[in-house]
Formats: structure tokens, sequence, C-alpha cells
């Protein structure tokens, strides 16, 4: 059912804040992980047991320092601890989704509040003006009414989030609505009649579905146009000559990329193995081979290694692209070969939660024999 | 258990005779429970029927390539001995203890010296002028030969028909088999010999005969080079056969070619009344190397009815159909020459029209027979034959490796048709029954 | 102290079939100057006696610690020179075999080349066994019994052959008696010999046999353990008592269940009293009270195929016995019925058994007549049915009158075939039966070692077969239980758990069910007597946290780097150059 | 309405026994050119029910008898047999096909189906010394209807009294007294006419004690051999006895006969009687002749669509004859003698080879003038 938070004199905040207190009061869930702004204005997700700190909850700041999916899969791993509750941007919830999949998190008692994602900012260019960027809260929701792309102080969201395509957090639990919601008055919440029950959430006297829906179509449409010109580029580019070595050519091997990848999950990666240790002679029987001969080495094995180990449960959250010192498009060019391989298997990462990963299943007749080949 | 069947002297031991995949399998399945097993084949290697196989339906498994591991298996267990190139010639005794008389054929070859290097067989003086009954006699061979190149024992043999030397009593000054041979494994001093080997058991596995389409002159076989045999067609489809999987017949390459199903089968005017259980799925199976192999050609296959009845059967049917492989129903009455080509005559019965199609290459599915020397096999083991000529089991339903005589069993298709999964299966049953009276006397061996 | 390579290397002439092609002395030159060689020789036939010698001596004379054999094929001699090397106390595992008849001399004309390839085939070889480990091949006893599930024709015939062979068996059976599906039928083809002839024999001796221990109306709950030593708890269901059965080995005969024809609605089963099933007509022969509702009918139809071959229900299959069936009842109905027009609507009629071709002639002589064509639809005309199809063979559409019609009825996997498959770790074909390990030369044998089938479990089939088939389950069964102990493959994988993440791909990719994730530590365990080294576990993890013992990552690295001797940087660097190369 | 049992049909002809394979209507020369399908007559039969109504049905009237139907199928059924009795079944309700008409009326008159006076039967004796069975003789030489009196075919039977004299072959004939095996009766559906015909010459032939009888007419030979009710009689095609005395160098050849022959197989004689090799024999043993072989021969000869009646009758396709096809295959192979051993087969060969007026190229004989001409 569609509920209504309602909201007093415009405080959409506050408002959220209650119904968010509201969820740990009653007992429905035991901890909850959410953005706190701290003293300094910097926001950062921390995972709250007492009420009270949530008035410095602000899940709606238009900023995501890391994605959420990681930090989930930190605190419920093989078994949650206890009833959870996580509120998460779609690209958070889709994350999370593969990392089940993957075992290294779990839906048990999890309860995920997930929130209309009109589109972030770089951390790195708010970061300095916070006190502006904490004004500008209403702006954005109003944007986000209207389905207009959000713009702070003339800077546009980032990349990934204008060409996002799947802003709603569908299969949340409880699901705030901001498109085309006026957020001075209340806030649509979509959530089961139990809990809305158990929240005491009335429904929404009037029906704002209808007026979303056209919001929502708007948003996609044009941010679909967005991703195509995105990955269209990229395809051209690794079509033409030098192909992936060139578009990694700027990678300083720092592997941010993967740091904050959420579905990068491996405990140790191969790359900080001894794997690819070689003996001092051999960099240089190389460099004699070719005259020169760059370092460190295996730059574009480590970026082929990730691809072909994640790019079938890249969710296109960007976060590497957010991260890269060197601007190189990781999470275009990803999200660009990433389609092209679950399009073959039919699969969207983070589509649904029971979807069996593609590599690890075979069909019979999945592939024919050498020679019967037709 | 094994303390009382392992392969000290004393302990029950198994004959099985026949060392095609029937017999292999069972012999096998005995060592490997622990039982010393005496493995009698007749040619010189074991693999029989199913080593001449290119791939096997419906999987298109290569044939050579499933059978070889388990013929090695068979040369090298501990607990079977392979008696090749010889023949059972008396049995005596009961189920528990048997006394079996084998003849071994003089090779002309020492078996432990050869290590199947194949120099004599280039030195050979009628090298690649003899027929290769393995590759159905599309390919020559010389005198001294191994049938096929994975053959187990990997022994030569000289052929007595053929060799000159022990056909016209000279071959020139001096042996060039002999003078090429590094091992000096050669020797034309050898003769035949007899073993007698005591058994509590018996494994028939002694196959099949394919049908000789001759006795059906209306389809010209031997007459037109264009019509060949399903048989043939393997030799020919086999990467590793002699044209090394190249189908080109009588120097050109095949654009248009029919199948005729049950050539030899569910035949009263033959005596051959049943059905050859195979045929139906080697077609289906050739019908997808010819369209593989031989792009854009037209493929026709004429049947009574399809007999797609095993597991995944129907599904291979149904594929080779969808790859454009044409079914018609007619079983064709005569073939005869006109220009080029040959015509095949037949009736569609679902079309209600008698027609005339064009072939440049026809391949007949010649039905399995009870193998010709039948007889004498049945007399020396006392089986019985069904009217049918295939060995008589002695229950249809639940005995269908059992002989009737005790401790005598049957594997395979010497006790009727059967494809290579229900061969297996039978000749797995028929290693339980045998385990069984070993088992027995085994017991009884630990009694006294 | 570290470990220092003596290796031998030995390079065999096979006559001429490599000298021929390859300069056989050049190699062996080349070979002893390879890193860790300590001799290298060559001679006319390595697996000979002398052959075989040579390399013995060479180990108790320079203390080789690793052999080198470059000839055929492993599949031809590595257990010959394994065994060779053993006698004189080396372990086999410290054996590599570099194939340079097979995959070189044979497969090149050009000698140069040819023999280029050899060195590197054997500069591989030799690099691997620098790095091979000593593995110990485990002996695991057997417990001497076997569990049977499943009271059919099949789990009977098994449960039978493996108490003579003098093991003990548990037989589980859901039902509250013995015999399955065949007990429901009445006549078997072609002899037309009662079922009961057969079955109660059978029942008979099952059920008073001194080593069989039967567990009627129970279920298997629970299995775990692995060849040899399997424990799997059986579930009574009257009792709701779990009894723990240890097996050495174990046949799966959980048979099939028959097509619901309703899923047809266009033939009216279950809306025309008239319209029957197969079996339902088995019943009906066996009570010998024949004719639909009362009346004698006048027309018998049969309709084949009914549920098999029918793509649009999934069942794509051919359910191989309906053929047969069908003959035998409509000749019965001739017998019994001789003024009755019988008719047998058909699409193929499979009589590819012993004596089916024979007994199908003699039900058409009978005056059964055979239409070809699949009906379409049956429809009701007064008290009478009008069976709807095209004669293909007359090429018209007919409409057959008829006071009685048999639908043959195909085979269908059991409801509850996925749960045993999870119980078991069967895999199962696309028709949905258990998938065997090979379909041609391994029927009866699963993926999981110790566990066969037996029966309709694996497919359709007839009595015949079935009973075949069950003896082979048995026969297969016997053996780890007559030899009383298994081997457990030494080259298995193993994994390292500081960079395990615990994701299991690795256990969904494992055909044999050896991986597991560890509940406490939250990383994957291999259970090394399930595991058979195939290494698809490797592959799958992408933190590279798996390895098999003898084909280690390192083994494989070092054998690849050397077959690359014309290219000096190791292979990741060179990936990593052409990026320089290429930017 | 011609309405029959065809359930009682098909139990007695073992029809159930077709599993339709098509093998019949396959190898059957005239389905090519005609509505004939043995096969499915079989099928209709089958699914009649029990009335099966035989109006209309005039493609019955086209079958050869040629028995490749029967030769070829696998469960040994004999359509050809179940044709002819279909034949019978029109005939016995008075239907018989008018060409045909005056045919059987001279056969039941005259002994001959060639409307020619009895009296007339030995004329083609001439003045060959022949003995006449009332003299004694070791064999029957049983003549037959169109060697008696077809001017073509007199040759034929000259030929052979020639040929066996000189072979020391002691026979007679039977002169005005012989009279038509009956053979075509039969098969044209006239069963009882024919069971008559069989009772006066097994009664002719006992009188007077035959037990060897030798025919002009494979047609002869497979009825006396077959249609006969249990006769002692044995029973050969002249071909066979000539193939003996060329093997025994019974015959003496004076002259060369230096021509190509090739060889028809006539139905009765081959598909019907398995008699292959004889005739071969009999023509490699002629000095001269070189026996070249048509593709289709042997058991795969193709009909020259004289037998079963067809002499008579044109079919519902009157088109190409088969002999016309057939000739232009012995032109094929190069041949200037097509041989045959077939009164029928002559005459149709001889027919279609002015038809398509190759005279000058290719020449029909019976293999008994060859011989005759080599003496």
């Amino acid at each position: 059912m569609i509920g209504l938070i309602s909201v007093n004199n415009g405080d959409t905040m506050r408002a959220v804040q209650g119904f968010l207190k509201n969820l740990l009061q009653n007992g429905l869930v035991e901890a909850l992980y959410l953005p706190l702004q701290v003293d300094g204005g910097a926001i950062l997700p921390a995972l709250v047991t007492d009420p009270a700190r949530l008035d410095q909850a602000n899940p709606l700041a238009p900023v995501m320092s890391i994605n959420s999916a990681r930090a989930v899969s930190a605190i419920t791993n093989k078994k949650p601890p206890a009833r959870l509750g996580v509120v998460l941007r779609s690209c958070e919830i889709r994350a999370l989704y593969e990392l089940v999949k993957l075992q290294q998190a779990s839906l048990e008692d999890l309860t995920i509040i997930g929130i209309d994602c009109p589109g972030t900012f770089e951390l790195s260019e708010i970061v300095h003006r916070k006190e502006e960027f904490n004004q500008y809260l209403p702006e954005y929701l109003a944007a986000a009414r209207e389905g207009k792309q959000p713009s702070f102080a003339g800077l546009s969201p980032r990349q990934a989030c204008q060409m996002c395509v799947q802003p709603l957090p569908t299969h949340a639990d409880i699901a705030l609505h901001l498109f085309g919601a006026d957020p001075t008055q209340g806030i649509p919440v979509e959530l089961s009649e139990e809990l809305a029950g158990r929240l005491g959430c009335e429904t929404a006297p009037v029906d704002l579905e209808a007026e979303r829906q056209k919001v929502v179509e708007k948003v996609i449409a044009e941010r679909a146009q967005v991703r195509q010109q995105e990955l269209d580029q990229v395809r051209r580019k690794l079509a033409s000559n030098g192909s992936l070595a060139g578009m990694f050519m700027d990678c300083i091997r720092c592997h941010n990329c993967m740091t904050v990848c959420p579905i990068c999950y491996c405990k140790t990666c191969l790359f900080k193995t001894s794997s690819f240790d070689h003996p001092p002679e051999h960099y240089l029987l190389a460099a004699h081979q070719k005259g020169a001969v760059r370092l460190l080495g295996d730059t574009l094995l480590f970026h082929l290694t990730r691809l072909n180990h994640m790019s079938l449960s890249c969710v296109s959250c960007g976060m590497c692209t957010s991260a890269c010192p060197a601007d190189i498009p990781v999470g275009a060019i990803f999200s660009a070969i990433g389609e092209q391989a679950a399009a073959a298997f039919n699969y969207v990462p983070g589509r649904d939660v029971s979807e069996p990963l593609p590599l690890v299943t075979f069909q019979v007749n999945e592939w024919t024999e050498v020679g019967e080949a037709r | 258990m094994s303390a009382r069947s392992g392969s000290n002297g004393k302990a029950p031991a198994a004959l099985v005779v026949g060392g095609g995949i029937a017999g292999i399998q069972a012999a096998l399945d005995i060592a490997d429970a622990g039982f010393q097993v005496y493995l009698v084949e007749r040619s010189p290697s074991i693999g029989g029927r199913m080593a001449q196989l290119d791939k096997t339906f419906p999987t298109l498994d290569c044939s050579s390539c499933i059978l070889t591991p388990k013929m090695v298996d068979a040369g090298r267990h501990p607990n079977i001995e392979l008696l090749t190139y010889s023949e059972v010639s008396s049995v005596s005794g009961q189920a528990g203890d048997f006394r079996v008389g084998i003849k071994k054929k003089p090779r002309y070859v020492d078996v432990d010296k050869c290590r199947g290097c194949g120099l004599c067989a280039e030195a050979c003086r009628l090298s690649g002028r003899v027929p290769s009954d393995f590759n159905a006699g599309i390919a020559k061979r010389a005198a001294i030969y191994v049938p096929f190149p994975q053959a187990v024992p990997l022994v030569y043999t000289v052929d007595p028909e053929a060799c000159v030397y022990l056909t016209r009593g000279v071959c020139g000054k001096t042996f060039k088999c002999k003078d090429a041979c590094p091992a000096d494994a050669i020797d034309f001093t050898q003769t035949e010999q007899y073993v007698e080997v005591e058994v509590g058991a018996i494994v028939v596995a002694t196959g099949f005969d394919v049908f000789d389409p001759r006795l059906k002159p209306e389809l010209g076989y031997g007459f037109y080079p264009e019509v060949i045999t399903t048989l043939e067609f393997e030799r020919y489809a086999s990467a590793s056969g002699p044209t090394a999987g190249k189908i080109s017949v009588n120097g050109h390459v095949p654009r248009k070619v029919v199948f005729i199903q049950c050539v030899g089968s569910r035949d009263r005017s033959l005596g051959l009344p049943n059905c050859s259980r195979v045929c139906c799925m080697a077609v289906a199976k050739q019908a997808h190397l010819a369209h593989d192999r031989l792009p854009g050609a037209e493929i026709t296959v004429f049947y009574m009815d399809i007999r797609a009845f095993g597991k995944g059967f129907e599904e291979f049917y149904d594929r080779v159909r969808e790859e454009g492989v044409l079914y018609r129903r007619g079983n064709p009455s005569e073939i005869y020459r006109r220009g080029e080509m040959l015509v095949v005559r037949a009736e569609d019965t679902l079309m209600g029209e008698a027609l005339e199609v064009e072939a440049d290459l026809v391949v007949l599915a010649v039905g399995m027979l009870p193998r010709r020397d039948a007889d004498q096999v049945a007399q020396l083991f006392g089986l019985q034959r069904g009217t049918d000529g295939y060995f008589q089991e002695e229950h249809p339903k639940m005995s269908t490796v059992e002989s009737g005589i005790p401790g005598v069993f049957l594997a395979g298709c010497c006790q009727g048709a059967k494809d290579i999964p229900d061969t297996v299966a039978h000749a797995k049953a028929a290693a339980s029954a045998a385990l069984i009276s070993l088992a027995r006397t085994g017991v009884n061996h630990a009694a006294n | 102290m570290t470990f220092i390579p003596k290796i031998g290397v030995y390079i065999c002439h096979c006559g001429i079939n490599i000298s021929a092609t390859v300069d056989v002395r050049a190699v062996t030159e080349f070979a002893a100057r390879l890193p860790g060689v300590m001799v290298a020789r060559d001679y006319t036939y390595m697996c000979s006696d002398p052959g075989q010698a040579l390399i013995k001596n060479d180990i108790q004379e320079l203390g080789l610690n690793r052999v080198v054999v470059a000839s055929c094929s492993p599949r031809m001699h590595e257990p010959t020179f394994r065994a060779a090397i053993a006698e004189v106390g080396l372990n086999p595992y410290c054996f590599e075999m570099a194939n340079i008849r097979e995959q070189c001399s044979w497969v090149h004309p050009n000698e140069t080349a040819t023999t280029l390839k050899a060195m590197q085939l054997v500069s591989s070889a030799v690099a691997k066994a620098a790095r091979l480990e000593p593995l110990q091949v485990r002996q695991v006893s057997v417990t001497p019994a076997a569990l049977v599930i499943g009271g059919g024709i099949a789990g009977l015939q098994a449960a039978l052959d493996i108490a003579e062979a003098g093991f003990s068996v548990t037989l589980v059976e859901r039902s509250s008696q013995l015999g399955g599906m065949v007990a429901s039928l009445h006549r078997t083809f072609p002899s037309l010999q009662p079922v009961s002839e057969l079955l109660n024999p059978l029942i008979e001796r099952v059920a008073n046999h001194p080593r069989i221990r039967l567990l009627l109306e129970s279920e298997v709950v629970d299995v775990s353990g692995f060849v040899g030593n399997f424990q799997v708890q059986v579930r009574n269901r009257q009792s709701e008592k779990t009894l723990p059965v240890g097996a050495g080995a174990i046949v799966v005969a959980t048979g099939f269940e028959v097509f619901d024809a309703r899923r047809r609605p266009e033939l009216g089963y279950g809306v025309y009293p008239q319209v029957i099933t197969t079996l339902d007509f088995e019943r009906l022969a066996a009570s010998g009270q024949l004719g639909g509702n009362g009346a004698q009918p006048s027309s018998v139809v049969f309709i084949q195929c009914v549920g098999s071959r029918d793509r649009n229900l999934g069942n794509s299959y051919c359910s191989r016995t309906c053929c047969m069936v069908t003959a035998r009842q409509a000749k019965l109905v001739r017998e019994i019925l001789p003024q009755a027009q019988v008719t047998v609507f058909y699409m193929d009629v499979r009589a590819y058994g012993k004596g089916f071709e024979e007994f199908y002639d003699s039900v058409r002589e009978s005056g059964v007549l055979y239409r070809r064509g699949n009906p379409s639809e049956i429809i009701r005309q007064g008290d009478r049915l009008l069976v709807r199809a095209e004669d293909t063979l007359l090429g018209e559409a007919v409409q057959v009158e008829a006071d009685l019609v048999v639908l043959a009825v195909g085979m269908m996997p059991r409801q509850e075939a996925s749960a045993i498959a999870g119980l078991f770790k069967l895999s199962r074909s696309a028709d949905g039966f258990f998938l065997e390990a090979h379909p041609k030369l391994r029927p009866v044998d699963t993926a999981i070692a110790g566990v066969y089938l037996a029966g309709c479990c694996q497919g359709p089939k007839d009595i015949a077969e079935t009973v075949a088939q069950a003896r082979a389950a048995a026969a297969a069964a016997m053996i780890p239980l007559m030899r009383g102990q298994v081997q457990v493959e030494a080259a298995t994988a193993f994994v390292d758990e500081e960079l395990c993440a615990g994701c299991g791909q690795c256990a969904q990719v494992c055909a044999f069910a050896a991986l597991a994730l560890h509940p406490v530590r939250g990383v994957m365990r291999v259970n090394p007597v399930l595991c058979q080294g195939c290494g698809a576990c490797a592959v799958a993890c992408p933190s590279g946290a798996i390895n098999v013992h003898h084909f280690t990552f390192d083994q494989f690295m070092a054998q690849l780097e050397a077959l690359a001797v014309d290219l000096p940087a190791p292979l990741a660097l060179q990936a990593a150059e052409e990026l320089t190369v290429e930017a | 309405m011609l309405q029959i049992d065809s359930r009682q049909f098909a139990q007695e002809h073992d029809l159930y026994a077709c599993i339709q394979c098509g093998k019949c209507t396959g190898g059957c020369p005239l389905a090519l050119k005609t509505r004939l399908n043995p096969r499915m007559i079989i099928y209709r039969l089958l699914v009649a029910g029990n009335g099966f109504n035989l109006e209309g049905r005039d493609e019955l009237w086209d079958c050869t008898t040629c028995s490749t139907c029967y030769s070829r199928c696998p469960k040994q059924v004999n359509p050809m047999e179940a044709i002819i009795a279909l034949r019978s079944a029109i005939v016995e309700k008075g239907r018989v096909h008018p060409n045909v008409k005056t045919a059987l009326e001279s056969t039941f008159r005259h002994g001959n189906p060639l409307t020619m006076p009895r009296e007339d039967r030995a004329k083609w004796v001439g003045d060959l010394p022949v003995k006449l069975m009332s003299d004694g003789a070791e064999m029957l030489y049983f003549v037959g209807c169109s060697p008696s009196y077809d001017p073509r075919v007199q040759q034929v039977a000259r030929a052979i009294v020639r040929l066996f004299q000189q072979g020391g072959v002691d026979f007679g004939i039977l002169a005005e007294e012989e009279s038509c095996c009956g053979s075509e009766v039969r098969r044209l559906g006239e069963a009882g006419l024919f069971e008559m015909i069989a009772e006066e010459n097994q009664e002719l032939f006992k009188g007077y004690g035959i037990a060897r009888m030798f025919t002009t007419s494979p047609h002869c030979f497979n009825a006396f051999k077959h249609d006969y009710p249990g006769n002692g009689l044995q029973v050969q095609h002249y071909t066979q006895v000539l193939a003996d005395l060329v093997e025994r160098r019974q015959i003496e050849f004076g002259r060369k006969f230096e021509k190509t022959v090739t060889y028809h197989d006539p139905c009765y004689l081959g598909k019907h009687n398995g008699v292959f090799d004889e005739p071969r024999v009999a023509l490699r043993g002629i000095p001269g002749v070189k026996l070249v072989e048509m593709d289709r021969s042997r058991q795969k000869s193709l009909c020259c669509e004289g037998g079963g009646g067809r002499m008579w009758l044109e079919g519902t396709n009157p088109g190409t004859r088969l002999a016309q096809w057939r000739v232009q295959e012995a032109l094929d192979t190069g041949a200037e003698i097509l041989a045959t051993a077939c009164p029928f087969c002559l005459l149709t060969l001889e027919e279609a080879v002015k038809h398509l007026n190759v005279e000058d190229r290719l020449r029909v004989m019976d293999i008994a003038e060859i011989a005759a001409q080599a003496l």
C-alpha cells in the first residue's frame, strides 16, 4: 500500500527522522544503518541503535560516500546478528543482491528502507562547501518532484547518476517516494499492510501514483539517452585502435576502483598476492626485448581480471569512476562490457536475488561440441 | 571378501568370450571386484564393433575416444589376462569349475618383444595391398598388421591368408618384415598353442555380424560403387579413418545422399523378421554427420518407422530433422542408374505416390544378425538358440543374461541386437550374475 | 633445508614412431641442459623392461627425486612408469610425462619443427617436475552393506543380486508393499505371461532373504558420507522414528510415474467414462470385465504417444514401452472381443526389442488395424465417441467411432525426483530423469561415487531392460563391497583459507558435491574423498584460493612459461608490455 | 455396387501382415505412370471395415502381374495375388472387361484366346518332322497359344524344335489336342474358367502318362508349375533344357552369331521363378554372341507390360508402354540384338521397336531363334 509520512511546517527531514525513529522504537528493527550528519557537516554511514542519534540522520543527502552494500555485507555477512534496518539507494540494493548471491551478505531479518534516487554529487566536489550543501536539500527535493536533473552550485550529479536508469528502490520493504511528490506536504511511502499497521502509518489520502509515474518515466527516458551516448562512446573507443589498453592507458594501478567496488569481495585480491611478482631480471629482460617496459606492470591484466570476475555483477553504481584519480570512466567501461556479457545470458545484475549467477550455472545445449557447431 | 577373491592363485576365475564392448565391460567389472578374468578374443585386438564407429548417438561422443580408455584399462588390469587372437576350443565341467581349452593362433610375432612400431608393416611386400576388414574394406593394409592404431595389445600380427611366405612358402631371399624389425620380434616358427584354464563362471559375449546387402540385389550393393553400408560410412566419416573423415565416394563429393533403413531387418523374406534396434539412430547420426561434412548436400532418409526409443534419442531425431534432413516414409524398392546419378525407386507412403529420387550416395542401414559360427559356439557351451538365431536367454524379461546352463551367462548382442548403453548394462548384469556364482564358489573354496 | 630437484629425463624413440620425425638425440642433449636435470637419456622403447630398468637404476645410482619420460600419451603408460619408480621407493606422483608422440611426432611432418616442439614439451614437463610434490593415495575401508531405495522390480532385483553375492542389504520402500508399478500390470509382452508369475517369486525371495532388511513405508531423509561409508537416515512414516543405516554403496531405484492424461483435455480423459489409460486397461483386463460403461464395446481405439514425444508438454522423449503395451492390449481385446473392431493410431511403431517385431506382426495378423496418425481430439456422438484424426497413409481426415478409447500414457520423472536428487546430489537430464555418468559407457553410475541408478528413475525402460539395468547397478555396487576398500584420489583440490571469501561459486560448479562452506570459519572446505580432482572449482574461484594437488597454479605457470621459451619475459609481464606497445 | 467383405478378404490374403512400407508400390513398374498403387489398395481394404466397393477401381486392370511387389515385400504379403483376386471378384459379378470378353470366350470355345480355330493349332509345324505324344515320347513340348498361331512367334517354336532335335531331346507335341494353359485367363480374374481348363489339361496329360514337359512361354511354364493343383509334372522352360544341352555340348553350332546381344528377363521366368542364369548360359554358349547386360537386369528387370492379360487390355493410362522404355535401355547398352525368352515380351518389345522405329539399330529375337541361326 502507499502510505503518507506527514510533514509538519515543511520540515521534511524531521518527518523522515521521525519515521525512522519509529522503526527503532517499536522494535521493528534492533539497529538502523544509514548516513548520519556528524558535527563538522560530514555525512557518513553509521549503524545506529540509540533513537536519539537519529536526529542527526540525513538519508536524503544527495551524496554517496560509499556504496553501502559493502557495509551491509560487513554487518550481515553469512548471518546477521539481529533484526537490522538499512537505508539504501537503488544501486546499493542491487549491489546487495549480488553480494547475497555471492554469499557475502544475507537478507535474513533485514528490513530494507529504500529511497527514490534523484542522483548524487561527487564527494570530492562538495566536501569543501559543506554548509552551502546542507542548505541545498529543499531545492534538491523540488527538482526531484518535477523530475528535473538536480544541480548544486552549477555542478551536475555524478556521471553514473546521470546515466542511471534504475533510480527506484524496487524490492525495498519500505520505499520513500521523492519523484512527483511534494515533500513539504508529506512523503509517500510504499510498504506492506502489515508494516503500515505496526508503524501506524495511514493510507495516503490522494492518489499520487499517476503523477509519480509521469515523472519517473520522464527521468528514466532522459537518463537512458545519456546512458546510451556514454556507452556508445566507450564502445567506439574500445573498437578503435588500442582498445582496452588505450582506455586504461592512464591507470596508475592504485587499485582504488577495486577498493570502492561493492562487488569486489575477495578477502585478498589476486593482485595483492605474490602471484604476479616477477624476479627483477624479468623486468630487465622485458625492457631489453621491447626497448622500454612500463612499470609497474600488470595494469591491463588487473582490469581484465576484474572485468572477467565481476563485470557480470556490475550494478553501474559508478563508485569506481568517482574514485579514479586518473579520471578513467571505469564505471562506464564496465557497464558497457558487462551489459553485453549479461545480455548473452539474459541476466540483469541486481534484478532478482533468486536469479542464479550465469557463470556458475550450466544449461544443457548451452554450447555445442566443436565440430558439431552449426 | 577381498581376501577370498584377491588375485591369489586358487581364487575362482572367470572366462569372458569376446573382446567387444560387452566383453570388455563384463571383464572389467569382474576383475575390479577382485577376481581373475581370462578375456578371449578371436581377432588380434580387443575393441570389437564399437572401435569401428566414428561417433556415437545421441551425444556424438567420438567412439574410440570413449572406448580406447576402457580397452587400455582392460589391457593393463592386474586381474585380466588378455588372450587375443585366440579361440575357445573345448569346455568341460560345470558351474564352479569349468575346464576351458583355448587355442592361441600363431601371430608369427613375439608379443613380448613387439612394441608396435610398425616398421615391419612398412617393409612388407604387400604393404597397402591387403583389404583392411577393420576399415570395412575401404582401405588397404599390409600382410603384417595391427587392425587399428589404438589396438590393444598394440602388437603386430601376420595375416596367414595374405602373407606371401605363409601362402607361397617363400618371400624373396630374406623376410622384409624380419629385417625391418628392431625388436627381432617376428618368428615364423610359431605354431598353434593350446592352453587350459579353470574358471568358475563363463560370460559369452561373441557379438553379431552385419547383414550382407548383396542378398538384396535390387539395391545394387557391390554393383554400384555409390551404394555403401552404414559401417562403411562410419569408416569414411571417421577422422582417424582412411579418408581422414572426408566423405568422398568413387572420387567425388556427394551432393545428394539417400539413407535407406531396415536393410536386412524386419524382413521375413530373408528370414530376418527382427528389428536391429540401432539402425534408426545410427542413420540419424550419420545423416547429421553428412549434413555437417557435406554442406548444402540434399539428405533424404527413407524409413518405415523411426525407432528413437532410448534416452535422448527422440530429441536427437528432432534435431536432425530440424537441421534439414528430409525423412520420407517408405521403404525403397530398387536402385538403378540413370546417367551419372543413381535413381532410388520408392513410394512416399505419406503422399501415396511412387517416386524416383536421384542420389550420388546411397547408404544402406544394414541390420545385425547372429554370428555365422553361432552354432559352433552354441554347441561348445551347450547354449540354445532362439528362432531369430541369437542365443536364447532363460527368461525374456527376468533372466536375460542366464543361458540356461548354470555358470554360463550371456552379454551383449549375442543374445539379441542392442545399442551401446543397453549392451553395457547387459554386460554389467552378466557380470553381476557371474560375480554371484563366483562369490558362492569362493565361499566353497574357503570352506574346503 | 630447501628441496633441490634432481630430475632424470628419458626420451623414447618408440621404434620409429617418434624418432622418424623427432631428432631424439638433440632433444636429449637439450634436456640435459635444463635447470634441475641431472641426467637425460634416450632409448628405443622406454616402456620395455630394459627401458624401465634404465630409469630405476638411475634413481638408485644418482638419487634422482623427480622423473620425466617423454614418449606416448600418459593414458598409455603413465601407470607403467609410476609403478616402475614406486618399485625403487620414489613416490609415484614425482613422475611427469611429456607426450611427444600423439601430440608431436604423429601430427607434424616437418622434422625441425617437430624436434623444436618436442624440446618445448620436454622443458615444460621438466619445469613442472621440479615443482611436483609427493602425494599419498589413501585407502578407505568399506562398509560391507548396501542400501537400495525403491521396492519396484528394479530395486527388488538389485537388492536380491547384492544379497546373493553375500552382502547385507537394506531395502527402503515408501509404500506399504513391494512390486511398484509392475504390480499394476496384467500380462507382459511378447510372452503374454501373467505379471504375477514374474513378480511374486521375486518378491518372495527378497522378503525371505536372510541378508535383506525391508523398511516399508519409509523414506530416506538424510544422506552423508561417501563411497564405502555412507550414513543414511531412514524415517518410518507410521512410527515417525528415524533409523540410521550405514552402507558402502547405494542403489537408487525410485522409478517413474505415469503421465496424467487430463493434461491433454482434447482427449476427454476424466470426462468421457469410455476414455481410459493403458494402466486402467490393465486393471480392467485383470478384473476380467472389459467394456467401458458396462456394454461390450464393438469398436476399441488405442491412441499412442499420449504425453510422450510431445514438446508442448515438455516431454519430448519417447516412453519406450507404450508401443508394445498397446500391441499387447490390442491383441488381448481381439481375443476377448473377437467381434470388436480394434484400431491402433500411431506415429511410429517402436517394436525394437528382441521378439518385439515378431509380436507386432502377430498382433496385426490377429486383425488389429494399425492406422498411422496421431488423433487430435475425441468428441461425443450419442452414446459413442468419435476419434478425429488424419490417416496419414490415406492423406485423409477420418473419424472413427469408438465405444472404448485407450490412451497409451507415457512415463514421467517422479514428482519428488528433485527432492531425491537433492538428497543424493544427483544431477538430472533435460527430460527430468536422473542423469547417468555417461550415456553410453556408464549407464548406471552417477557423478557421485558409490551411488548407482537402476530402472526407470534414469529413463523409461521395459521390464527386461529394467531388470538388466538393476543387475548392472548391482554389479557396480558389488565392486567396492567385494574389494573391501576404495582408493581415494590423491590429486584433489585444497583451499587456501587466507584467500577464500566463502562465496561458494566453487561449490556450485562442483559435480561431486565435494565442497561445503565451513559454518564457523566462513570458508570453503574440500572433502578429499568426494573430490575427483577435476579442477572446476579452481577455475571458478575468483580469489585463486583453490588449487588442485599435482596441478597447482605454480606448476601450470611454470609449464606455460617453459613452453614460451622464445619469450624471455613471463606471460603476465608480456600482457603488461603489450599495453605499452599498443598505447 | 461391387461390394466385397474386405475384412474376410484381408484375412484370406494375410493383408494384416502389411506394414505399409511401400516397397510394392515403390517397385511397381506401372505405379509411376498409372493410378495403380498396390500399397494403397491393401490399405484401403484394411481400413474399409466390412464392405469394400470395387466400383470404378479400373487401375486394378493396370497390373501386369510381374510380381515385383511380391518379390520385394519384407512381410511376404502378395499384393499381386490380391489384385488378381479382386479382379475375379469383379468378374464373378459378371463385370467382365469388354476388351477381354472375346479372348475369354475364344479360350472357352477354341482353347485359345486368339479366336483361332482349334484345328489350326499345329499348322506352325509345317514340314518339320515333329513327333506327336501319341507316338510316345519322353517329354512333352507344350507349345502354347501364341507360338501355335502367331506367325511371328511360330518361328520361335520352329527354332526350338530344330534345336532340340539337333540336341537329341526325345519330345512330342499334342497338336490339335493342346489347349490354353489358362495362365492369362486366371490373371484376368476368370477363376472358374481357369479351373475348368486346368482340369481338362490335367486329364489330357494323365491320358498320355506325361511326367516331364517343357514350354515355350514362361507363362505356361509358371501356370503348370504353380497354378495347377498338385500335379506331379516336372515342368521346365525350354531355356533350361537348352542351357543344359549347351553346357553338355549336346548341340553342335556350325555357324557364328557375331552380334552384341542383351537379354531381357521375362517376369514369369525371372521374378516369378528365379530362372536368371539358364538363358544367359544358353546365350553365352552360342558362338560369336557378345552378351552385354542392361542396368536393370535379373531381379531388377523392367516388365514389358505384356503380362497379366495386358495383351488385351490398355489400362487406365495407355501412354508409353513400358516396352518402349525397355527398348531404350537396350539401345543404351549398344546391343544390336534384344534377346528374350517369352512370346509376350517378344511381341511387345518388337512392337515398341517399330513404334520408336529403330528397326535398323535393334532387333528383338528369342534366344531359341538366335541359337537356331548358329546351327
